[in-house]
């Protein structure tokens, strides 16, 4: 008896169990042009913002005069993990004809970098930042590398030093 | 020739008599056969190319997504896009596979899908062939499908295959049972097997509204054991795509894959059709008795509507299922079939047949 | 038990142990030949019940390869490393102790993929990330490799 | 003919599930050999993404290793983290700021209840409901977008370094993590009525897998996967770090050790950690983010071990320093690899689709085995 009483609860219950978990997808197909939480990504491309603290790629911001600040001193080189940067600088000799070590490209391997942003942490003069870019697909490698500082870019000259 | 879209009659006696008087009997047939042949091809392809779609966008809905959105409003030419590609893909063919199986695997899946069309009644007057047996004849004819996917499963010559049809054969002997019996109940009620005359004999009420209980358990029955019989979710085990990776059709691709996809979307099609004829009337209009204003506004919506509207119905039900319910496994299918679905069968079967006997069921 | 008790418990166990404390972790230093009947007292000890090993590493000491366990008891809550100096750098050998606790069966054989050390009456000796071809152990010191990109 | 039929009864069907497999979470091959339905035993095959972290650390310098760390475990990246900075800081003694240790605790949680809504979603999709893996998906962007505000990325953060965070949180942090809270609690529910309480689902778990409470023990199966066998593992309670010692919270236990209580526990941590942040997210004092730190971190000579719990259970990493500024050695123990070799004792003498079940429920992450 206590057998038969089991088989009709069991099935009882097992019924009542479905039927609720049929009651979840019913409610979201009848509700669903509102509920539905996909992005239309290509389509919002031009309204999609991406947070401020994005990793998407580093970048050398330059100022309207076309001056970043980089030093080519080498640290962020030193602290990628993944040999991602090289950085490479060029002697110049200024007017009072000393010799200094100035940024001549600043070589940035996306393809090989992992996004860990020890480079921006370490940079002492913050010469680095993340950017909002996040479309990096490329058809050959080579166009992994990409050279962060503008042509013909110069330091930022700090006012009142001189 | 008068064209009504509330009865077809006339009309196919119009094209059967307009044949007649043109050519002899024999080439009358051959004609009418390959009308028949190219209607019901072009209905399968536009069902199945639908239905597809359907799916789609229902499964999306329900999963917060917005489904095909890409080709055409809608992403409406999805399906035919996929057609083209799978038209276009490679024919891989399975080294030390059994070549003839698994070349003519898909075509019997298709074929008895085909076959089974031809006994529904879609509309007063609109069907291939009126047996007097049509029940038995589409129960029949649907059961053939399993041998399709059991010689794919078996010719591929891939592991996951013959797992997956040797899943599919315990599953569709044993769910045949149910299939056979809940309509049986039906058959019962109405006291015909021909598929017209059950239409007819609901003008007053559906078979599901009539039949008291033993009618409702036997659709809730039909239900589960048809889902089960079309090898959709939660009882795809055949496929079943995360343990088997793709069942018996592991090994197939292009047009051969597509013939075993859009069979199956077919046969959820014409399960899902003779639940709405055996159940729920069929094209037959909604009728409740004494309500004569109600009554005739409902019979102004054409059959055919009716007869799509109430497959749609039913199909979106077993779609639900699939979208909600985990997969079974092998045993526990086969204990839901044996130990639940079939002992009450058999008692909904004496229920049925007292109600019957008793006269209780107008 | 603390670590007082603990140490003289292993040195009943075996009195040639090096028992270190202050460190992080109490740790004991055997022989390699040792090592199996001393995990064995260790893990069915009614006072140590060490059955919780977890975790197992190889290390390469330059001169020498070594192992070392990390044991925990589930219910006394104490901890205790062995550290074990394999005899031979060339043909390195240990007793399993996968029949004591079972998890060291893939350790044993992560030990002895990447480092080398072969382990006696292991059940499964085999390579268990790397091909079966694999030239030389990867963990070792002096394993060089044509292949790497970044220096 | 008898000959022949005994013989094909006694034979093994061989079936090679992976290395591409929709169910083995990724490039993982288990050799099974199966008599029917029957799984008769389980041969995992590891290695196919094995990259040799281990290796790599010992040329990296502490706050390099982190990179890599995230790349172990990729669903608890902040744990692992959280696991080598807190190495370093303690073989330095160096004392962090009250702030650190809030942030640090509530984003493990987070990124704890973000791994386990993973783990649903496949869990859900491994028994054949792809609804619950959307539902799951879902849910978690809200933990995505409440990372990528504060820390830029979405699975790997690369957020802890020794000695405290790359940058502060973003001033919505707090309100972001409350608004989830609440409407997390809401569809947690939801997750029951969809497939806790579904009786395929029970039926399919129930009393299948069952890892007794000494073999999880010997195996080392930590995590909810060794809670769901009673086995006490939680480090956060026993081996307290951060501000585990400061807020109250349960460890989940149940002791059928079937993939159903494997199942439930998961469900229930995810309730824990969701009262843990509600515990610490009012209270997140002002302060820096970050101790300063040498350049140049140079461990003393030593061996160190640090024990963290990761979303899958334990997490160890050993560091082996000569004093130089990169490690000597490092050995990183994954929870997922004990995990994992617990599999053939598990699932032997079960169907196909319980192993599938209890692979699911032990929710291994290939990164994390091949290391």
């Amino acid at each position: 008896m206590r057998g038969l009483i089991n088989y009709f609860s069991g099935m009882f219950n097992g019924i009542i169990s479905l039927v609720k978990g049929m009651g979840v997808t019913g409610k979201y197909f009848f509700t669903s042009p509102v509920t539905i939480v996909t992005q239309q990504y290509p389509e919002n491309r031009k309204t999609l913002e991406m947070f401020d603290a994005f990793k998407g790629e580093v970048t050398m911001p330059h100022n309207e005069n076309n001056e970043h600040k980089c030093t080519a001193c080498n640290i962020c080189q030193i602290n990628c993990p993944n040999g991602s940067i090289e950085v490479v600088s060029k002697d110049v000799v200024n007017e009072e004809g000393k010799k200094k070590k100035e940024l001549d490209k600043h070589h940035y391997n996306i393809g090989m970098c992992s996004f860990c942003g020890l480079c921006i942490k370490t940079c002492p003069s913050n010469a680095l930042a993340w950017g909002q870019e996040f479309e990096h697909a490329m058809f050959t490698r080579n166009k992994f590398v990409k050279t962060l500082n503008n042509e013909g870019s110069k330091l930022i000259q700090k006012k009142g030093v001189e | 020739m008068e064209f009504n879209i509330y009865d077809f009659t006339s009309f196919t006696k119009w094209i059967d008599e307009s044949l007649n008087a043109a050519m002899s009997p024999f080439w009358v047939m051959i004609t009418e056969m390959a009308i028949i042949g190219v209607a019901i091809l072009a209905f399968y392809a536009l069902v199945g190319l639908f239905l597809v779609y359907a799916e789609r966008k229902v499964c999306a809905f329900m999963q917060n997504r917005v489904g095909p959105n890409r080709v055409g409003p809608f992403g409406i030419f999805q399906t035919i896009a996929d057609l083209l590609k799978l038209l276009m893909k490679e024919l891989v063919y399975i080294k030390n596979a059994d070549k003839l199986l698994f070349n003519i695997a898909p075509f019997i899946v298709i074929t008895a899908s085909f076959l089974a069309i031809a006994a529904i009644p879609f509309a007063k007057g609109l069907h291939a062939i009126d047996f007097n047996i049509g029940i038995f004849y589409v129960v029949a004819v649907s059961s053939l499908g399993v041998i399709g996917i059991l010689l794919a499963g078996w010719s591929s010559n891939s592991k996951y295959s013959l797992i997956g049809a040797m899943r599919s054969g315990a599953q569709i002997v044993s769910y045949e049972l149910s299939v056979g019996l809940s309509l049986i109940t039906m058959v019962i009620l109405s006291g015909s097997m021909q598929l017209s005359t059950i239409v007819e004999a609901q003008a007053n009420g559906w078979f599901i509204f009539t039949g008291h209980i033993p009618a409702i358990i036997a659709f809730v029955i039909y239900m589960i054991a048809a889902t089960a019989e079309t090898n959709r979710g939660p009882f795809d085990l055949a496929e079943a795509e995360s343990e088997l990776t793709a069942g018996f059709h592991t090994e197939y691709s292009g047009i051969r894959f597509a013939f075993f996809f859009l069979a199956e979307y077919m046969n959820m099609f014409i399960v899902a059709s003779i639940a709405a004829t055996i159940f729920w009337g069929g094209w037959m209009p909604f009728h409740v008795p004494g309500w004569e204003g109600f009554n005739t506004v409902m019979d102004y919506i054409p059959p055919f509507i009716w007869y799509i509207g109430k497959t749609a119905v039913i199909i979106f039900i077993m779609m639900l299922f699939k979208w909600t319910f985990p997969r079974l496994r092998i045993d526990q299918l086969l204990t839901l079939e044996w130990k639940y679905l079939l002992p009450i069968n058999l008692f909904n079967v004496v229920l049925m047949a007292f109600i019957v006997l008793m006269g209780w069921h107008w | 038990m603390n670590n007082e008790q603990l140490t003289a418990k292993i040195l009943s166990f075996e009195p040639s142990a090096e028992v270190k404390d202050g460190l992080q972790y109490l740790t004991a230093t055997v022989a390699f030949d040792k090592l199996h009947t001393l995990a064995k007292s260790l893990r069915e000890s009614k006072d140590t019940n060490f059955d919780y090993l977890f975790c197992l590493t190889g290390m390469d000491y330059g001169d020498s390869l070594g192992v070392i366990y990390y044991l925990e008891s589930t219910n006394l809550k104490h901890q205790l490393v062995l550290k074990i100096v394999c005899a031979d750098k060339e043909k390195p050998v240990l007793d399993t102790v996968c029949d004591i606790w079972k998890t060291a069966e893939f350790l044993e054989r992560e030990v002895f993929d990447l480092l080398g050390i072969d382990f006696n009456n292991h059940p499964d000796m085999r390579r268990i990330f790397l091909e079966e071809d694999w030239v030389g152990y990867p963990l070792r010191k002096d394993y060089s490799d044509n292949n790497i990109i970044v220096k | 003919m008898a000959e022949i039929i005994q013989d094909i009864q006694e034979q093994e069907y061989l079936i090679n599930m992976g290395p591409q497999h929709p169910s083995t979470h990724g490039v993982l091959r288990l050799v099974l050999s199966l008599r029917g339905e029957t799984v008769l035993s389980v041969q995992p095959h590891c290695g196919y993404i094995h990259r040799g972290i281990e290796k790599m650390c010992e040329r990296l310098t502490y706050q390099q290793i982190i990179h890599l760390t995230d790349r172990l475990d990729y669903l608890s990246a902040h744990i692992n983290n959280h696991a080598v900075c807190m190495l370093v800081e303690n073989a330095l003694g160096v004392e962090l700021p009250e702030r650190v240790k809030y942030i640090r605790t509530i984003m493990d949680e987070l990124a704890r209840i973000a791994s386990h809504q993973l783990w649903w979603c496949s869990f859900g999709m491994d028994l054949g409901a792809l609804t619950a893996f959307f539902y799951g998906l879902r849910d978690r962007e809200p933990i995505l977008d409440i990372f990528e505000e504060s820390t830029g990325g979405r699975l790997i953060q690369s957020y802890y370094t020794p000695g405290g965070l790359m940058k502060d949180i973003h001033p919505g942090f707090q309100k972001r993590v409350k608004d989830f809270i609440k409407m997390f609690r809401k569809k947690i529910n939801e997750y029951d009525q969809l497939l806790s309480g579904n009786v395929i689902m029970t039926q399919r778990t129930q009393g299948i897998g069952i890892l007794t409470e000494e073999e999880a023990i010997s195996f080392g199966v930590t995590g909810p996967s060794g809670r769901g066998s009673g086995f006490e593992c939680d480090i956060r309670k026993h081996h307290p770090y951060s501000l585990y010692n400061k807020v109250e919270f349960k460890e989940i236990l149940r002791t059928e050790g079937d993939s159903f209580a494997r199942y439930s526990v998961r469900m229930d941590e995810m309730r824990e950690s969701l009262n843990i942040i509600e515990q610490l997210i009012d209270n997140i004092p002002a302060g820096d983010f970050s101790v300063k730190m040498k350049p140049v971190i140079k461990l003393p000579e030593g061996e160190y071990y640090q024990r963290v719990e990761a979303a899958r259970g334990e997490f160890g990493v050993f560091i082996s320093s000569k004093g130089e500024k990169y490690p000597y050695r490092v050995k990183l123990r994954s929870p997922n690899f004990s995990n994992l070799s617990a599999l053939h004792s598990i699932a032997h003498g079960q169907k196909i689709a319980d192993l599938v079940a209890i692979g699911a429920s032990l929710d291994y992450v290939i990164p994390d085995i091949d290391r």
